[in-house]
């Protein structure tokens, strides 16, 4: 069957219960993973000409400063990730829609904590820890979401889970048929991070992988774990090429193509120390050892704090070491990561941290060149060095499965050093143990894309037609579950919030629709013992519940810190109780042009309160510009800081009909003064009612003419029509035209 | 045994600065290969439960229904020969279709015994 | 006379009445501009060593990640500013305390808006717009302050203003007088920007130059505001060299030293442009040119929006591009430039962003090049190309004069092309027009530093010998004004503070003591209009005043907006109500050996709630991470995602005295419940009594302990001692120790 | 006009290709030399009334007398004997110090007739 998605309406939130409907019959449109549609001769975007970008998408939101450059947006060449883990996949799915917006096109959804122990699928909807039970429903709602934002943003999505844990082989096979499009596999992971007996892990590992090649599934390794958990991750480095290369080889034996099988690869440096010294060298050396295969360039983790700007500034660093050298994915970590469950908006952060480098450094590689001698040179080839040594000591020692028990993996020294901290996990032991059966001579599976020894009746052309077809050839085969527990399921938490989604009741969300969560930052002049105690306090003076100090930083021991503090809002507004000031009708803009002609509109303008910013006001008034001019009107421009008075004067003398001034400074409420003054003054002359009388500025808004006595007042991001078409309605509504 | 290991690694750092960089490139896949190799014929030659309950998937019978399959196979000591080759057998043996012989093996599992 | 400074206790705010007292005796101990001491042999800090850092600091505050690091702070060898401008002097110095802690040592101090339209100097404290008035009084105690700061953190700071307007000669003998290290002087700038008169602008100049020359003040141009101000700064580049070039030969030729000159550089561009591509041929192109003189690299304002993570994004992309070129000074912009004046926590953001680019790309011109072919030598070339061919024109236009006349400068149009849109000015226009006097034959000026023609009788040895000395050689004849306003002065405006500075109350602040103002951040699910009103709203509801939606950023057009909105808070808490945990008295260390092998101290432990995470608990175990083994402790360690029951279990058996349990998942509050259960189980197996409970992790606070029954509960930066510490005390007073 | 230079500049920029990138410096900093010396010229011969005051507060006068005296002197249409000068000469011919010579002119301008 093919299903089209139905269309989604950028002016409409996503129908979470609608999405639900008929996910018993829905299957994917499109298996197996996508890479973005990079054009050969590069992207003309704006004015600028980009070298490393993909094609635009149809519907996305630009950079805030995109304003400056026709709202361009342009679109990395990689893949770009983000990570997500509310725990309720119905929230997952509105999130997924804005980081989509925002040029992600790879989203992982977390497994919800202790899944990868539990011996068999999940079914149903239960509410997850850290992140969400991976199972058929979840899958089938949220691939049905991805299928329609992917339509709405105007470029494949691929859909991230993990085949880890002691049911692989089942999790890959629902992954191959609800087509997931990428997902982590590594034995190695299991056995070191998950304390998953070590045959098992990879006797399943097989298995999953042949069914993941099948579906064209992209495999991501877990070798980054190792660096987030070491505690020097900077040394860790030759252990993490061996990682890779045990997976690498592991996967292509059991026959997965090359294309399919992705390095996950970290810089494991962080500021303050020399970041860059430990992991360029790095990279490189993993890169031509690697070639083969595909770079998922992930951000660093290990050295994220609770403060979120500092979190940035190292993922900036972690993108342009991409840049210097390759990514085919580059994965975002959310900035808040080192001190909450992501929250909304910092999935959205982390993809802009790629998105913003990727544009400023953009052609980076023309520009400057990586050096192939000196320290770059030695420090690259003493890594390869260390790795190829550290498989010889593998082998020496028995072979993987030794080496494993004997703790040589993750230990926080530089290989051959070793600190016995590594993880050493017995043969014998972890979960799952003794769980591997040997295959009889009769041993029979009659279904595709299955590993190792199947003794298929010589009769049979695929193995599946001893059964007319497996699932995998035959979707309709496939057994839906809908929910097991009564309770804890998605339908009976999309009651509780229904109020929050669509019944009119607004709160602000972090994690939930409606759990009402928000920040409050500030600086308060004391130590930090006080301050943690002040911020609590605060809080609570504020109304909100919970209160919880999640940064502090410490300005001066004395003088004071900076505190972040989060809490729950205590109230709900209703939807109707917002006053919304209503949209302004723009007049035709041949209108305008007759009223202006007719009434030989002129107006007099100039920036006023010592205030030497012209460029606004220029771009006002300037036809190049689009400004007034454009409109037919004409202007007397006076200049920077000029006296109202002056301005005033010169209305009078020119007869001009109106007269424009401009501020950006705000300090004091100097704009305010300044704009009152202007109608005294006009009031004061008695030519109040012969000016229509209008301020600007980046610290103004519309409200502001009211409150000082003026006619209009214009805020960010106005254009010279919208003076204009003000001036006209008001001579019109003064009778003078 | 420690300062062993660090001589032993200084001798085989001199070995390997003899090689150009592609040939240490190749030791190093090399090495990969052959590290993988016995464990590539240990997943070969041998099943697990999770494997079997792949399978039984794959033929069309619901997770939880294949949970329970692979419980009565492997009590039987059937494992072996694949769950699904069991399934497929009481089916025929049965003269019905999968999900169904799926579905007795859990009533009952009596009919396992002398399927093979 | 000397003057070494009062020495400031790092645990006391600075008392700025004290700072007030005598100043009219204060001279400054120093004149002139200091660099970073820089060791040619690098520098070793923690397990690192970098290779482009100056001396360490002897107070300092490190990165939030720096804890992993041994707590290093390396300090770039670049000087590194910040721009301060809170318009209360008395403000200022305090953010100078904290700004010098986080690594600045050139401090700019903003001045008052419309300062430099006055024809004279100021005296006294009157309170700023968007900066201070530059007064004598306001200098002296800023450089006294600066003077017990420097000595505080161990590294010279260089105090920096203005010397523009119609008044920079005047000007420019009180910073010479007064001690002030660094200045902005560019007679182009009081031409193009402060519409001072050009003829006027250009004679002053010479005489401030040769002032400031004599003072060996540092000189920073004012050509950076040719890109802030065009409307396509990265156009503008060819005029901007030519900007620089004609400052430095004009200083050069009133006898400016070359090393005393800087030129003030910013990249012009920021993504989403690529700004690279723009931004490194022409630091480039500029550095060839100007090789003699050194670079004050700047950052982009030009194109920073509201949003404080893209502003630190690019802002780290423009250091990166001084770090792969050259800079003298790195100076920073605080990263709410874009929405508010500059907020106390902003200036260090800016410092730290500069701090931690540094780190992270220590070395980097070690391990890349820049590309001396392709188009990056095409494009450096034809930058200078277009800036000679600038002054070709300019000179053929009949001088610099007449092509200010005819509008050459600050066109947004790439030279050659024109837009018109360039300030003209007019030579007989502008401020302080016609106001130049040609000296007689016999004009006589008995004072230093004083240029140009000067009829000094042949017996005197130097110019001031004619009066005994002028203040540039007999600083006590310097006469020192107070105040002139009785109610516009910081005495008055100390008094309205002195509650919150002195006085045991609290407010939050962000540009002045006391202003109460914080920062809530929120997403809510609203499209753009409907959140911003409900931002403010909101903010109401919690009870803020003069709520101001200050940034809104649309994740999705439907789905949601992140909201940002500032207000002050309406309610003052007293110091005396907040109850501050008592600081944990620790043993001596010897104390603990002592028990702990007393007792044979031995602990189980493990990581519980499914969490793998297991890096932080071994280090509060191993030895080699100064565990508690390192205090004699004996362990058994259960590994990760250990069931509680298990551990007690454990515990049982061998008989060991307490149970260490490690979480860091806090989703829905497992870390709580982990830790309830672990001590209900104890009490059901009647063992509580015997057991020594503790808990640590990521999310869990010493307040935990109380609400959950456990002995003790340790958050981050927890080290094996203190765990110890608790455990020894336990025991004590059990009374089984 | 606009034509002509563009066109103008096709040409110099032809000429300015032929140069190195040495001799391209070295022209950039004789033009820019070239440009400053009739404005160099202009500041060592001229005076204005804030460099006049910034003598005076050489002379160890307060900012507020140092501005009415440099207006006196202004008026008196003598600045460009030197402000500080004129100061100078008032202290000797009324025996007195600089400051109260200053303070004297601000006083009574009449002092400042004859001077020279």
């Amino acid at each position: 069957m093919t299903n089209t998605p139905e269309k989604l309406d950028p002016n409409q939130k996503m129908d979470i219960e609608h999405i639900l409907e008929g996910l018993e019959h829905y299957h994917p449109r499109r298996k197996g993973w996508t890479w973005r549609e990079i054009p050969q001769e590069g992207v003309e975007m704006g004015p600028f000409h980009y070298h490393d970008m993909s094609k635009p998408l149809k519907n996305s939101i630009g950079l805030p400063a995109s304003k400056y450059f026709d709202h361009i947006d342009p679109q990395p060449s990689c893949v770009v990730t983000t990570e997500i883990a509310s725990g309720r996949f119905e929230d997952d799915i509105r999130r997924m829609r804005m980081a989509a917006w925002h040029g992600a096109d790879h989203l992982m959804v977390i497994r919800t904590t202790g899944q990868s122990h539990i011996d068999g699928l999940m079914e149903g909807t239960p509410e997850g820890v850290g992140g969400v039970p991976i199972t058929r429903k979840q899958i089938r709602a949220s691939r049905k979401a991805c299928d329609q934002i992917e339509e709405e943003v105007g470029r494949p999505i691929n859909f991230h889970s993990y085949v880890s844990g002691v049911a692989g082989p089942e999790v890959a096979v629902l992954f191959a048929e609800e087509g997931i499009n990428g997902a982590h596999q590594d034995p190695q992971y299991n056995v070191l991070y998950r304390n998953v007996n070590m045959y098992r892990s990879f006797v399943d590992a097989a298995e999953a992988k042949k069914v993941m090649n099948g579906a064209r599934i992209f495999q991501i390794d877990g070798a980054h774990n190792a660096n987030a958990t070491a505690k020097a991750g900077w040394l860790v480095m030759p252990e993490l090429m061996v990682q890779h290369g045990i997976n690498c080889s592991f996967s292509v034996a059991v026959g997965m193509d090359k294309d399919l099988i992705g390095l996950s690869t970290v810089p494991p440096n962080a500021p303050p120390a020399p970041k860059l010294w430990y992991d360029l060298p790095y990279a490189v050396a993993l890169r031509d050892f690697f070639s083969d295969f595909k770079m998922r360039a992930q951000q660093n983790t290990r050295y994220i704090e609770a403060d979120i700007e500092e979190a940035i500034r190292t993922h900036t660093i972690d993108t342009l070491i991409s840049m210097l050298t390759s990514a085919d994915i580059q994965s975002t970590i959310t900035p808040d990561e080192g001190r909450n469950v992501p929250w909304h908006y910092n999935n959205i952060r982390g993809v802009q941290t790629v998105k913003q480098t990727w544009a400023a450094l953009d052609g980076i590689k023309d520009l400057v060149a990586l050096k192939t001698n000196g320290p770059m040179k030695e420090m690259v080839r003493d890594l390869k060095v260390r790795a190829v040594a550290f498989l010889e000591e593998v082998i020496e020692t028995g072979g993987y499965f030794a080496a494993v028990e004997k703790g040589f993996f993750v230990d926080s020294a530089k290989y051959p050093e070793r600190n016995g901290d590594g993880i050493a996990r017995d043969g014998k032991g972890g979960v799952a143990a003794d769980t591997i059966v040997e295959r009889d001579a009769d041993y029979f599976a009659p279904v595709c894309d299955h590993f190792g020894y199947n003794n298929v009746p010589a009769e049979l052309q695929r193995p599946c037609d001893a059964i007319q077809g497996c699932t995998l050839c035959k979707p309709e085969k496939i057994v839906y579950i809908d929910e097991l527990d009564p309770e804890d399921n998605c339908e009976k938490r999309l009651q509780e919030t229904y109020p929050y989604r669509k019944g009119g009741k607004i709160k602000p969300e972090a994690e939930w629709a409606g759990d009402g969560t928000i920040l409050t930052q500030f600086f308060v002049p004391l130590p930090e013992d006080y301050a943690r105690v002040y911020g609590v306090e605060m809080a609570k003076k504020l109304g909100l519940i919970d209160p919880e100090v999640i940064n502090i930083q410490v300005m001066h021991p004395a003088e004071g810190c900076f505190v972040e503090v989060k809490g729950k809002v205590n109230f709900e507004l209703n939807l109707t109780d917002l006053k919304i000031p209503a949209k302004e009708i723009m007049l035709e803009e041949e209108t305008l042009r007759q009223v202006v002609k007719k009434v030989g509109l002129t107006v007099v303008a100039g920036t006023v309160g010592e205030d030497e910013h012209s460029v606004g006001l220029r771009e006002i008034l300037d036809i190049k510009h689009g400004g007034i001019e454009k409109y037919g009107v004409k202007y007397h421009y006076l200049g920077t800081s000029v006296p109202v008075s002056k301005l005033v004067d010169a209305a009078i003398e020119t007869g001009a009909q109106a007269i424009l001034i401009s501020t950006i400074i705000s300090h004091n409420d100097v704009h305010r003064s300044q704009m009152k003054k202007l109608a005294d003054l006009c009031v004061e002359r008695g030519v109040r009612d012969r000016l229509i009388l209008i301020a600007g500025g980046t610290q103004v808004n519309a409200e502001m003419a009211a409150e000082t006595g003026l006619d209009a007042t214009f805020g960010r991001g106005t254009k010279g029509i919208h003076v204009v078409n003000a001036m006209v309605k008001n001579l019109q509504k003064r009778g003078l035209a | 045994m420690a300062e062993d290991r660090i001589k032993r690694f200084t001798e085989r750092q001199k070995e390997l600065n003899k090689l150009s960089d592609e040939e240490l490139k190749n030791q190093f896949w090399q090495l990969c290969d052959r590290l993988v190799e016995p464990i590539v014929e240990l997943a070969r030659t041998h099943t697990s439960p999770s494997i079997e309950r792949s399978v039984l998937l794959r033929m069309g019978i619901d997770s939880i229904t294949a949970h329970g399959v692979v419980d009565r196979v492997l009590e039987a000591g059937l494992l072996g020969k694949g769950a699904g080759h069991v399934v497929l057998k009481v089916a025929e043996k049965q003269g019905v279709n999968i999900p169904t012989a799926a579905a007795l093996i859990n009533e009952k599992k009596e009919i396992l015994s002398e399927l093979f």
